[in-house]
């Protein structure tokens, strides 16, 4: 019996794990650089235009946001803004998902056709948004109009920004959602469902015991992402509001980005993204654990 | 040339230890079939000797040659999977070839050599078909055609009639011994099916909890169980097991069943004076007349013709219930009081606190197991 | 599904067009205007019915622009070139670099496995202003400022963490048995994960790269701070129709839309990839 | 060049030919008014070559940052002419205005040394100048060795000059002895009103003299007009951009400032005053009135789309914005009407806050005398004229531009009243903010208050309060209050 013999050069099987990651991993760790670099600027007194004054001041930048009534505006409205647009992205894109399950040409056509938003620059999209609400040139003020909305203000009125805002936000990024979601649900096991149809058990039990669970990892995986983005939303605040009116919509990209390039107050500014940097890894990690004992669970289960 | 060594396998998944110092030698061209329940760590021991996952400790020896650290593609070895493991986009044909691809085989040789496995296996008519087109009774011969194509001297079938149908599992049971004795190749044989196991294997590996309990023939590991636990796993109906506590008297050892001393001749003196439990199998116990001395009176309850024989169950005068076996057509008792004669030396005997049967010349020494 | 009713059914479609306009509206809008000049979009009450002209089409394709402000150069079409071949390559390099190292943490778990992985998705919540000042000096320093290799490895950024946490998901979901199967057979490791792994995970590997395609075509910032006019992407070169003589919005428009088109032409040639999921249900039981 | 056009030219030079004769010969040789400027100019260039030693840097390269805007187009027109004048070349990089100040600050924070020249505002320089990334140009403007003797400094409006040269001490005025000079202005925008004239008719309402009038003619217009227009556009973002136009050049107009410097120079805020909140209530009651109804969203762009689209009625916002939207394509264009603005009843004249497209050197340039003969090329007199009179470089801050028959001509054909506007408002139009570091925090957060009280989400008196108090804090705790 011929058997071939190892020979020649081989990779080690505990070498090669690292050896594929390796690559990815290098590529990304020059960004390390800089960002150690943001974290030294967070722990100094640095505006650029007063570089005279540059010097340590360890936490203070930290701690004036503790009594400053502008930093928890924008940690709140950072943090609602994320909830309320990844909830109902996550609910709208998990629906359009499942009008859409079904393979037809027409499904798949249709599902593609909703990418175009997610294709749109969201800086562009907000510019076009901000056309389209225009109370006298915008088709979307003209049709509320005609549905009775006569003094709808959108994202001018503090009242209806957020909302404004979201929907735009809503418009862009549920497609990325769904392609996520779909893509999870036609690559669903079909047995379990077969079988459920058989015993005639009702459709909801069918959703929240059997879709829902096995869904869960491609649904973590997409809020996951839509939520780093979401809490670092800045093109389609910014594009339609500038943070307004007053201070409504003053996300930490938005505070951020004025204190950066307008202000030029490079430690206030690090501070900040160091902030909102604490809170995606916070959250993401959470939503990592999750992921990895989901994933755990179901390769027990097979 | 190709026997299959393990010498002191550990294997621990995080805190769990699922192989726990394990060795076993299969001779070259013998058929070991392991057998024991799931999460016994039949299927790690498997994927060990293909090379597939590592053990943290020990050497695996392939042909007398070390492969612990040797990868699986080196390793000479056919493997068929309980799922089948087939390629979901490769037709049942590509799927066959693979093994012949890896070896670089012309087009022609893979061509003939896939044919002739496939005819083997009766599955010529679908190698186009991908997977999913294919019936699991094809799908199996698929995997099974895919681990034999090769001629690898060491074969590993991870219990491959497990998920199909009945018809097929008992028509492959008679198949599969005279393949495997065909390819002359050593075998590994995972099954939770005991009579495969018996079918198929020269000797069997019970395990359980990651360890070997009774390596042996079929017919040791059936007659002379090392416990409990595998007396009561081979044979269908399941052994009685009845709780007696072994006397002596001038006749010898005897037991109490049903108000009667029944006496075991050659039962080991350790016997007396202990809890035990008595392992009787259905076959060997015969109706007689109540005349016969140490005849056990019950009342028969029960009578259920399967295929070749016919089980009664019956309740002994302490109420504990026994099987009975008996092969169709001969003449038993199908009601009402009867009388039960006990086969002495067929009788097993077993400690009631550690399972472990008492004089048991066979038992695989859990630490150290080589066979005798 | 066969057995559903018709008032599902008429639910389901009453459901589905809604989500249509919602999502296809401003689209179709965006779309129209293309074809109008600004006077045309800028009427109270808006209006449907327009005279449509190509001027945008023209005026962006040729590189010359009419405004109130007399004839403006534009440099759109080499936005266009910029962001294709920014995209392309960025995410070219990010599969290459991104589905090895998902393969590896789906299949190979390995000491620090997991804490690699998360800090490899750790650089996507560094938000990108974080970096910005540093990265620009280093950047300066290292000689990488104002070259498309600097920008296609910051691009890395946006790209790897998104194709390595969604590959590695679909190469998780092939079940390992059939790989060992592949090995078993006799073939190398590098053999299975390119006849084995990657045909099987394709479909999410085509959807995390085309998904990491978008997000690299609408990033702006990057490159707007690292490099200079001439390699803008497209959006910033739409940017340039925000003039002081008014917003363009009709050349806007057009801008979108012919930014669209090859992001759009790519997933519809990947539809079937994208949209079908893994197609192991076979196997998976 | 053919001989006949040569001769010409030299004809003009020699001064036996005026400006006017010049064009009106080079036309009746068929040549496009512009190209016959390019002409002009180009024959300009040969004089001036003769005085001053032009190709002293010959062969050198120079590259510019520059926004995308029409003195960069007019500046990129006649670029050639520069080229042939110093033998130097000349790159550059255009960028869209929504990103150009982000390039700006990136490029300078990370002292790259890719630009020698940039295009920017004033205010900027406030940060520029003290972060150390721009050059002090008095070191070549007053070096006759380096300047062109026909430079011709003085005729740069002084408002505007000073406007663009500060000490650099928070607080300290505009245009003092020690100043700086950050930056050469190019072009600059003054706060007045353009209105559509046919609406005004329509309505009945006359030019508005004063802030109660401006608010009442906006309420009429807004009512009696009709099909949706509403009254006065002006600019709400949140942003800078919202405080300098209008708003600030009527709130200066009653000598209202926006910070007090005293004796020892420590800043404090200055819009609490009984005045100040009187302004602010007159400012947001129009805005409520007669206002855009998206008024928060507003930036330079959308007042200039409605005026431009026929959606309102006038603004108060740059005269150059009028300007742009009284040509092209607009369907307003040539509808449209200029007027000065004195908000304050008690002023002598109007007092215009202003914008100063400018350019500054950068520090980090490898060769910033070179840089600087592009720079007075192209804020010497002969570009000037060339872009004022063929392209849209205006408003020119040359006041021999200003003077130039042919310009006013040109802007009193197709633009009424601009010139009678620019002449009225003029003298008083400088820069009216304090020049600090922290001047965009502090309109930042003004543009927000203002925001809040058209919103009725704080009254006036209790806002001003609230940002006087806030400022106060911003100042003390950038160690300047």
């Amino acid at each position: 019996m011929h058997r071939a013999k190892p020979s020649g050069f081989r990779i080690s099987k505990r070498v090669l794990p690292y050896l594929l990651s390796l690559p990815a991993l290098l590529v990304c760790i020059g960004i390390l650089i800089p960002f150690l670099t943001s974290v030294v600027y967070s722990f100094q007194r640095y505006r650029l235009s007063q570089p005279w004054a540059r010097q340590f001041n360890w936490g203070d930048n930290y701690i004036s946001f503790f009594t400053d009534p502008k930093f928890w505006n924008t940690l709140e409205i950072s943090l609602l803004y994320a909830g309320i647009t990844v909830g109902l992205e996550l609910l709208l894109g998990l629906g359009i998902a499942m009008l859409l399950q079904k393979r037809s040409s027409l499904n798949n056509f249709i599902s593609i056709m909703l990418l175009m938003p997610l294709m749109t620059a969201p800086a562009l999209a907000a510019l076009m948004w901000k056309l389209m609400t225009n109370p006298g040139f915008g088709v979307l003020s003209y049709l509320a109009s005609l549905i009775g909305l006569q003094d709808f203000r959108w994202a001018s009125s503090p009242s209806t920004a957020l909302l404004t805002v979201v929907l735009v936000d809503i418009w862009v990024y549920t497609p990325f959602i769904m392609i996520l979601l779909l893509a999870g649900l036609r690559s669903l096991p079909t047995q379990p469902f077969e079988a459920a149809a058989l015993d005639g058990v009702p459709r909801s039990f069918v959703f929240f015991r059997i879709t829902l669970p096995m869904l869960t990892p491609y649904i973590l995986t997409a809020t996951l992402f839509r939520l780093l983005d979401s809490i670092q939303q800045f093109d389609i605040i910014y594009a339609m509001t500038q943070g307004g009116p007053g201070d409504t919509l003053t996300v930490f990209q938005v505070e951020a980005y004025l204190n950066f390039f307008q202000s030029t107050n490079v430690g206030r500014s690090a501070a900040l993204m160091i902030i909102l940097w604490a809170i995606t890894y916070f959250l993401s990690n959470i939503f990592i654990k999750n992921w990895l004992r989901l994933r755990e669970r179901a390769r027990g289960q097979a | 040339m190709a026997s299959v060594e393990l010498k002191n396998i550990v294997k621990r998944y995080k805190s769990q230890t699922v192989l726990d110092d394990l060795s076993l030698t299969v001779a070259d061209g013998e058929t070991l079939v392991l057998f024991g329940p799931s999460g016994a760590g039949k299927t790690v021991l498997l994927r060990l000797v293909a090379g597939v996952i590592d053990p943290d400790e020990g050497r695996i020896l392939i042909g007398g040659e070390d492969m612990t650290d040797v990868d699986a593609e080196f390793r000479g070895v056919g493997m068929a999977f309980q799922n089948f493991a087939l390629f979901p986009h490769m037709s049942a044909f590509e799927n066959i070839a693979t093994p012949l691809e890896a070896k670089r085989s012309s087009h022609g040789a893979i061509k003939g050599g896939v044919d002739s496995v496939a005819k083997l296996l009766k599955i010529g008519h679908v190698l186009s078909h991908k997977p999913r087109a294919l019936s699991n009774g094809q799908k199996q011969r698929t995997a099974l055609a895919r681990a034999l194509v090769g001629s690898p001297p060491v074969l590993l079938l991870d219990d491959p009639l497990r998920n199909v149908d009945a018809k097929l599992r008992f028509e492959m049971r008679l198949e599969l011994p005279r393949l495997l004795a065909d390819r002359g190749a050593t075998v590994i044989y995972v099954t939770q099916d005991y009579k495969e196991a018996m079918a198929l294997g020269d000797r069997i590996a019970v395990m359980s909890q990651g360890v070997i309990r009774q390596l042996g023939t079929p017919e040791q590991i059936y007659r002379e169980p090392a416990n409990i636990e595998i007396a009561r796993l081979f044979g269908d109906p399941t052994i009685n097991l009845l709780d007696v506590k072994p006397q002596r008297d001038a006749r010898g050892i005897y037991v109490g069943l049903s108000n009667v001393q029944v006496h075991l001749a050659g039962a080991p003196e350790a016997a007396i004076g202990r809890d035990c439990v008595i392992g009787l199998r259905p076959e060997t116990l015969h109706f007689v007349a109540e005349s016969e001395p140490g005849a056990i009176p019950v009342t028969v309850e029960a009578e259920t013709p399967l295929n070749e024989k016919i089980v009664t169950l019956v309740r002994t005068v302490r109420g504990r219930e026994i099987l009975v076996s008996r092969p169709s057509g001969t003449p038993g008792q199908s009601g009402g009081k009867a009388h039960l004669a006990v086969n002495a030396k067929s009788a097993l005997l077993f400690d009631h606190a550690s399972g472990e049967r008492i004089g048991s010349k066979n038992i695989v020494s859990l630490r150290n197991g080589e066979a005798a | 599904m066969e057995h559903t009713s018709l008032l599902e059914r008429v639910l389901r479609g009453i459901a589905l067009t809604l989500v249509v306009v919602f999502f296809m509206f401003p689209i179709v809008w965006i779309f129209m205007m293309s074809f109008q000049t600004n006077e045309m979009i800028l009427r109270i009450p808006p209006q449907l019915v327009f005279e449509p002209t190509l001027a945008n089409y023209t005026a962006l394709i040729t590189g010359k622009l009419q405004t109130a402000a007399g004839t403006l150069d534009i440099a759109f079409m080499r936005n266009l070139w910029n962001s294709i071949f920014l995209s392309v390559t960025s995410v070219a390099v990010a599969l290459l670099l991104g589905v090895p190292a998902a393969y590896a943490f789906a299949r190979h778990k390995f000491r620090g496995s997991e804490d690699i992985a998360f800090t490899l998705l750790s650089f996507r919540f560094a938000p990108a202003l974080l970096v910005l000042l540093p990265l620009t000096l280093y950047f300066q320093k290292l000689g990488l400022a104002n070259t498309y290799f600097g920008l296609i490895w910051v691009y890395q950024l946006i790209c790897l963490p998104l194709i390595l946490w969604i590959v590695r998901g679909y190469f998780e979901d092939i079940p390992a048995d059939i790989e060992y199967a592949y090995r078993i057979a006799g073939h190398s490791w590098f053999a299975t994960f390119r006849k084995i792994a990657l045909p099987l995970a394709g479909p999410g590997i085509a959807a995390a790269g085309l998904l990491a395609f978008i997000f690299a075509w609408n990033n702006f910032v990057f490159a707007l701070v690292l490099a200079s006019a001439d390699k803008q992407p497209v959006t910033v070169g739409a940017l340039a129709f925000i003039t002081s003589s008014g917003i363009q919005y009709g050349q806007i428009s057009a801008a979108i839309v012919l930014s669209i088109t090859p992001t759009l032409a790519l997933a519809l040639y990947a539809q079937r990839y994208l949209v079908e999921g893994l197609s192991l249900g076979a196997v998976k039981g | 060049m053919h001989e006949k056009e040569k001769d010409l030219l030299d004809a003009f030079l020699r001064g036996q030919v005026d400006r006017r004769g010049l064009i009106k010969g080079l036309g009746a040789m068929g040549l496009a008014a512009s190209t016959a400027g390019v002409l002009l100019n180009l024959g300009q260039t040969r004089a001036l070559a003769a005085d001053f030693d032009w190709q002293a840097h010959k062969g050198k390269t120079i590259k510019l940052l520059l926004n995308k805007h029409p003195y960069a187009d007019a500046m990129i027109a006649d670029l050639d002419n520069f080229k042939q004048l110093t033998g130097m070349n000349v790159t550059y990089d255009v960028f869209p205005e929504d990103v150009y100040f982000d390039k700006v600050t990136a490029a300078l924070s990370a002292s790259s040394p890719e630009y020698d020249a940039f295009m920017t505002g004033a205010y900027m320089t406030w940060t520029y100048g003290p972060a150390g990334w721009i050059t002090d140009l008095n070191e070549w403007i007053k070096d006759p060795a380096k300047t062109n003797p026909k430079y011709a400094w003085d005729d740069f409006l002084p408002g505007v000059r000073n406007s663009c040269a500060w000490n650099g001490k928070p607080g300290g005025a505009l245009g003092s002895e020690d100043a700086k000079q950050w930056c050469i202005p190019w072009g600059f925008e003054q706060n007045n009103i353009t209105y559509n004239k046919a609406m005004f008719d329509k309505a009945g309402v006359k030019l508005p003299g004063n802030m109660d009038e401006l608010v009442a003619a906006a309420a009429k217009l807004t009512k009696d007009v009709g099909g949706g227009v509403y009254g006065i556009g002006v600019r709400g973002s949140r942003s800078w951009a919202t405080i300098h136009p209008g708003f600030l050049s009527a709130y200066a107009n009653f000598d209202q400032k926006d910070l007090n410097v005293s004796a020892d120079g420590k800043l404090s805020a200055a819009m609490a005053t009984a005045e100040s909140k009187a302004f602010h209530k007159q400012w947001v009651q129009m805005i409520q009135e007669s206002g855009p109804k998206d008024w928060s969203t507003y930036t330079w762009y959308q007042v200039g789309t409605d005026l431009g689209a026929g959606a309102s009625a006038m603004i108060f916002d740059a005269d150059i914005l009028g300007y742009f939207m009284n040509g092209g394509s607009n369907k307003m264009a040539g509808q449209l009407a200029f007027s000065a603005f004195k908000a304050n009843p008690a002023a002598k004249a109007p007092t215009p806050n202003i914008w100063i497209w400018s350019l500054s050197m950068s520090n980090f340039s490898k060769d910033k005398d070179a840089t600087w003969y592009f720079m007075q090329w192209a804020s010497g007199l002969d570009h000037c004229l060339f872009g004022a009179t063929k392209m849209d470089f205006v408003n020119p801050v040359r006041q021999a531009v200003w003077k130039d028959e042919m310009f006013r001509e040109k802007l009193n054909k197709s633009y009424p009243g601009y010139v009678d506007m620019f002449d009225a408002s003029a003298p008083g139009a400088s820069i009216k903010f304090t020049a600090q570091p922290l001047f965009f925090d502090l309109t930042t957060e003004w543009a927000a208050t203002l925001q809040k009280m058209v919103a009725k989400e704080v009254p006036v008196d209790e806002g001003l309060d609230k940002l006087a108090e806030s400022i106060n804090g911003q100042l003390k705790e950038a160690g300047l209050g």
